[in-house]
């Protein structure tokens, strides 16, 4: 006999669609991103195929430049923001802090659909012609000299953002207003922590951006000029909002990662984090602080010497509670009882690489450094360590970690480690060379290069291939699984969290009676303190 | 194919050191912390790996002098990154005094520099070996960025205003120079060649100009033509003051604030007369825009900063040069 | 610090921290006490639900505060570039209208937070209905005194783009940013004042099928709330917009 | 829920008439040359005649700390962005190098 869950309990396209269940909605993000991030790839793919040879022969420049313009507007406002938060955040927010739903569970379906509406204009401009600005829609090209795909590109990102804006609201009034008795700030699973956090971003730096492209959009559209530099316009007051945004977008990108991150480390040990606190605060550190350094991006853009000095020395500070996470990370796997399963994998990993990402990051914000990998192929390496490296192989290990919860099956176990250690090769191969050819001065952007950084370049072809494998190879293991995997049962990890408690896949109400909380998450034996405190 | 396999970039200008050293610190650091990372998780992954399937790790829960040891040295680690780092882009990014200057317009998609010599070239720029160059940078549609990968110096190159940067070349030789911001279709062929001479064959590649074409004379020439010279003169018709000894030097406005006459000033002056009047004067100059190029607007640039200088030719005929200036327009 | 949930440990390793009823997982809710009609199946009463449409409503103020943030950031640094030109641009401004619509919109935050009290207090679905009334009108009214301000805009080519008349003015390029910055600023507002006055039409509708009393009038405090972000807004627009020239002196 | 604060109409009232003394104030004040003051006045009056709003139109007076906090916030954010942007433009060609 078959129990009712969420996912039995109502059938056909409408129960889908107008569902108001968050696991429901979550499901519905899971497949759109999906479709965003195999379009993402297929521009990616675009990308290093052009870059197998010095010369622009595969693409004309125009089409290479849309290429990677929409390579990035896809995946970053349509797979990476909402990735963590809207699929995984979506399904556990409410089932780890004891509750039935989030606040506004209609606004949550709005969100989807308002997402769903953002991407539609975006593939429109795809469609109809492209657009070749960047991502980074920068002024006085985006309003002057760019086709006029520009106008649909950029109200796609602005309706895009408001199921941004939805999705942290809700998370924020939820944590709030919904936790169950007993479930005290500090009783909070990390993920939460780490989502609030993220919230906070996107909803103070989400309506930035909106504004921003809107300004651009009015620019283009009715000829005001609040970058036209003939009015006295200043294009370096777009890049200062435009990063005021998208630099705490990253954030929005990390932090939701390092909470899954916190959630395998604790499981794949059988152990507390190594100083929750620490682990907790450092996640709010970062969403404040990382608002507060958008200048380093316009370093080299004019920006004035002493802003400029501020904004470094901020983001030196802002590596601080990452260098926190990392170190407390690692000292929980101390003692630990460390399993192999492959959300571990992509965990170890991450650590691994968001290490890498951020200390180049470091580098960057050095001014005298910045001077000179500005806007090459080193930035490209640096950002896609944090993008890919860290917060793909977050959504990726936490997708594994909470697949049975989800589904209620197990996928296969050694197809899923193979592609784990796929997709660590593949990506190392990849970005890795990159930083060397940025060092060497190969600008990004770039259709055709000078033919001595080309071996760089067949390496990271090479690795972008092996990348695809490992990101493909899920995708039949994880369909597989719905058809033909193991049940998994309510605790398949041997967890301590309140998700593994209430049956796989869950019911639709998530609890039969509101949980009474009395400790935190992850308590797998009576503590001890450390010898020195 | 790949019979030298290139690692690190030809270091070619007195800037390029510095920068270097800085990456080498920061290189070290990286490389000290994702060993140490790796090192340790992956030592914990073997040593502490699951034995059997109930098995749970020990419980600890965090210790405050660990905590503080690891905010407290990372902090003060990128501190020094912070500083040394700082310092290197203030000297990258003032000029000294005396510094060849050079006239660099970008444009949809080539870079054009002017010579205050009068050679001109496009999309390749020759400069002396051992002498400071200081490149006075405009763009007449997008942003652009000026790069050049061997001498360590990049800056983005923004319409409507005037970027500089400066660089000593160490190493006789061509180098690449790249546009490093995206400016549309032709991105990457925005794309020179940095010529390096030898101090007396870069005298001989000069020769090849002609004095008339220096910007100087241009501008001076532009002065003329576009009958600047009917207002900015001495006497009755003289409704504009006169620009005799005004460059470099404190200017006051209508309303008694004062601004530095710099390059940015005039420009200001030229495309927007009406926004800083000098005291005494009425605004009755009429705009420039559009009537006057961004190469035009250097030479004008370059032929008032004339007037400035040590033994400059007087302005204009009628212009009488012991007339105190009053600032111009 | 790191020990905060150490004493709340119950002891046994595999206690389950969690009491979960064996009812299973359908209908929360027959614990006997009767549910106002309102209340939603995720919510344990209507403090609780009411409570977060406020928090909700406030949290989206916030981001309403930094949507406009960023035109303020505009606004700032191109008065700080250009102060004569903003001065000479904001002479221009009808003073007499400006006040006029700021009154107005005074006037509706008041009939605004009447209404609230009005539903708050339970008092008659047609008292309700009045004060959301009045309050759309002075909407309306603000919205036509800002069409009247826009023709006049047009016919005297003050307009940003390519009819604008740059011959009347001393400084015109800085009084065509202004006046950009103006379009930009005052037709976000305006487009956020029809999005209110939507809201208060259904706000109306429900007030007249008797919705709202002191037990549920959560939507009629949700929406007045943002009515007042509106009118907040426009505190902070009408001295930064038409007042700043009053003193100009053309040169 | 039911137990909200209800304040009386008479304090509505007053606040009413507190706002239109304030625009009539402000508009008062740009008439008189005061310099730099100008602006000083005109966004105190404007920053009161809004805090009014937030406090009793608003409720916040009578509101939990969180809504306290979550409105310090929004202005708390825009003024970082304010004065972090103007730290650019109010510093710009400060280390230009110095024409000779």
């Amino acid at each position: 006999m078959e129990t009712l869950n969420y996912l039995n309990n109502g059938h056909g396209l409408a129960s889908w669609l107008l569902t108001k269940d968050h696991k429901r909605i979550a499901l519905l993000y899971l497949v759109s991103i999906t479709a965003f991030f195999g379009l993402g790839g297929f521009f990616a793919m675009l990308i290093r195929l052009e870059l197998l040879t010095p010369a622009g022969d595969l693409l004309t420049s125009e089409t290479y430049n849309k290429v990677f313009t929409m390579h990035g507007v896809v995946m970053v406002f349509f797979f990476l923001i909402p990735s963590i938060p809207a699929v995984l955040g979506n399904f556990l927010v409410p089932i780890m802090i004891g509750a039935k739903d989030l606040a506004f569970p209609r606004i949550n379906l709005l969100s989807w659909y308002i997402y769903v509406l953002g991407g539609l204009f975006t593939l429109t401009a795809a469609l109809t012609g492209g657009v070749d600005t960047g991502w980074t829609f920068y002024t006085p090209y985006s309003t002057a000299a760019a086709n006029s795909n520009v106008m649909t590109a950029a109200l796609g990102i602005f309706i895009t953002g408001f199921s941004s804006i939805l999705t942290g609201l809700n998370f924020i009034v939820t944590i709030h207003r919904m936790r169950a008795p007993g479930m005290t700030w500090f009783r909070l699973p990390l993920f939460i922590w780490s989502h609030y956090a993220t919230s906070l971003v996107m909803i103070l730096g989400t309506p930035v951006i909106a504004i921003t492209v809107l300004m651009v959009a009015a620019e283009r559209a009715l000829h005001l000029g609040i970058f036209d530099p003939a009015l006295g316009g200043d294009p370096v007051l777009f890049q200062h909002l435009f990063w005021f945004y998208s630099h705490p977008a990253v954030y929005i990108m990390i932090l939701p990662a390092m909470g899954v991150i916190s959630e395998l480390v604790q499981t794949f040990s059988r152990k507390n984090i190594f100083g929750y606190s620490f682990v907790a605060f450092s996640s709010l550190a970062i969403a404040v602080v990382g608002f507060l350094v958008w200048g380093h991006h316009l370093f080299v853009a004019g920006q004035s010497t002493y802003a400029g000095l501020l904004f470094s020395l901020l983001s030196f500070v802002v590596a601080i509670p990452s260098a926190i996470k990392v170190f407390n990370w690692s000292a929980t796997m101390y003692k630990g009882s460390v399993s192999w399963q492959s959300p571990m994998l992509y965990a170890i990993g991450f650590i691994g690489l968001f290490t890498i990402g951020g200390l180049t990051g470091v580098m960057l914000a050095t001014m005298g450094i910045d001077i000179h990998v500005h806007d090459t192929y080193f930035v490209v390496a640096h950002f896609h360590y944090i993008m890919v490296g860290g917060a793909i192989m977050g959504y990726m290990g936490g997708l594994h970690y909470w697949w049975p919860k989800m589904t209620g099956r197990l996928y296969n176990e050694p197809a899923a480690k193979t592609a784990a250690f796929l997709i660590f090769i593949g990506f190392n191969l990849t970005f890795f060379p990159q930083f060397v050819a940025g060092y060497l001065g190969m600008p990004r952007r770039y259709h055709a290069y000078p033919p001595e950084m080309q071996v760089w370049n067949v390496m990271s072809s090479a690795g972008a291939s092996i990348l695809a494998i490992g990101y493909a190879l899920p995708l039949f293991y994880l369909l597989w699984s719905l058809y033909r995997g193991a049940a998994a049962g309510a605790d398949p990890w041997g967890a301590k969290g309140l998700e593994w408690e209430i049956p796989s896949p869950p019911p639709t109400e998530n609890f039969g009676t509101t949980p009474i909380i009395t400790h935190g998450t992850h308590q797998y034996a009576p503590s001890k303190e450390v010898g020195i405190v | 194919m790949f019979k030298n396999l290139p690692f690190f970039p030809e270091a070619a200008s007195a800037q390029a050191g510095q920068v270097d050293a800085v990456f080498f610190f920061l290189v070290a650091v990286t490389a000290f912390f994702s060993v140490l990372i790796a090192a340790l998780v992956t030592i914990f992954a073997i040593k502490y790996k699951r034995k059997h399937d109930d098995e749970i790790g020990e419980p600890i829960h965090g210790s405050l002098v660990l905590e503080l040891l690891w905010t407290v040295i990372p902090f003060a680690i990128t501190m020094v990154m912070f500083g040394w780092g700082a310092k290197v882009f203030f000297d990258l990014t003032r000029p000294p005094i005396g510094a060849t200057e050079i006239y660099i317009v970008g444009k949809q998609w080539m870079w054009k520099a002017q010579h205050m010599g009068g050679m001109r070239e496009i999309n390749e720029l020759h400069i002396p070996v051992g002498q400071p160059i200081k490149l006075i940078m405009g763009s007449e549609d997008v942003i652009h960025s000026f790069y050049i990968p061997a001498f360590r110096v990049k800056s983005d190159v923004i319409p409507g205003r005037y970027n500089t940067m400066w660089f000593t070349a160490t190493k006789a030789g061509t180098y690449h120079l790249f546009c490093a911001e995206y400016c549309g279709t032709k991105h990457s062929g925005m794309i020179g060649s940095i010529i390096a001479m030898e101090p007396a064959a870069f005298e001989a590649w000069m020769g090849g100009g002609k004095a008339e074409d220096s910007p100087v004379a241009a501008g001076a020439k532009l002065f003329q033509d576009l009958a600047c010279i009917t207002c900015h003169r001495t006497g009755a018709q003289g409704r504009g003051p006169i620009l005799t000894n005004v460059f470099g030097h404190e200017v006051e406005l209508q309303g008694g604030a004062k601004v530095i006459a710099d390059e940015a000033y005039v420009r200001e002056s030229i495309l927007n007369p009406q926004a800083k009047v000098v005291n005494g004067f009425q605004p009755v100059m009429p705009t420039f825009q559009g009537l006057v190029t961004e190469e035009q607007l250097l030479q004008l640039i370059a032929y008032v900063r004339s007037l400035s200088q040590p033994g400059a030719a007087p302005a204009a005929e009628g212009t009488n040069s012991a007339t105190p200036p009053q600032g111009k327009n | 610090m790191s020990d905060a949930h150490a004493e709340h440990y119950p002891g046994p390793l595999h206690s389950p921290p969690v009491k979960i009823g064996g009812e299973g997982p359908a209908h929360g809710h027959e614990d006997g006490h009767v549910h106002h009609p309102k209340l939603q199946h995720h919510f344990d009463d209507m403090a609780q639900q009411a409570e977060a449409s406020t928090l909700g409503m406030w949290v989206f103020l916030v981001t309403e505060i930094m949507f406009f943030g960023g035109l303020f950031t505009a606004y700032l640094v191109y008065r700080a570039h250009s102060p004569e030109a903003f001065q000479e641009a904001s002479a221009h401004l009808s003073i007499g209208w400006g006040g006029f619509n700021t009154a107005v919109l005074i006037f509706s935050s008041l009939t605004m937070a009447l209404a609230v009290r009005a539903a708050q207090t339970s008092e008659s679905a047609k008292t309700q209905v009045t004060w959301i009334a009045i309050t759309m009108f002075l909407g309306l009214v603000f919205l036509g005194v800002k069409g009247i301000e826009y023709t006049e805009k047009f016919r005297d080519h003050i307009v940003p783009g390519p009819y604008f008349d740059a011959s009347r003015w001393e400084h015109p390029a800085g009084v065509e940013m202004f006046y950009s910055l103006y379009f930009c600023m005052t037709g976000l507002h305006a487009l956020h004042m029809i999005i209110g006055l939507g809201i208060m039409t259904w706000l109306a509708i429900k007030a007249w099928q008797r919705s709202f009393n002191a037990d549920y009038y959560t939507p009629v405090e949700v929406a007045g709330l943002y009515w007042h972000f509106v009118d907040i807004v426009w505190i902070f627009l009408f001295p930064l917009l038409y007042l700043i020239g009053r003193h100009y002196h053309h040169g | 829920m039911s137990a909200a604060h209800v304040a009386p109409k008479s304090l509505y009232y007053t606040i009413f008439a507190a706002l239109l003394v304030g625009t009539a104030l402000t508009v008062g004040v740009a008439f008189i040359d005061l310099g730099a003051f100008n602006n000083v006045a005109m966004l105190t009056i404007a920053c009161i005649k809004a805090l009014l709003v937030i406090l009793f139109f608003m409720h916040v007076r009578w509101g939990t700390r969180l809504t306290w906090l979550v409105v310090a916030s929004g202005f708390f954010w825009l003024i970082l962005m304010f004065s972090i942007t103007m730290v650019d433009f109010s510093t710009r060609g400060w280390v230009q190098g110095t024409p000779k």
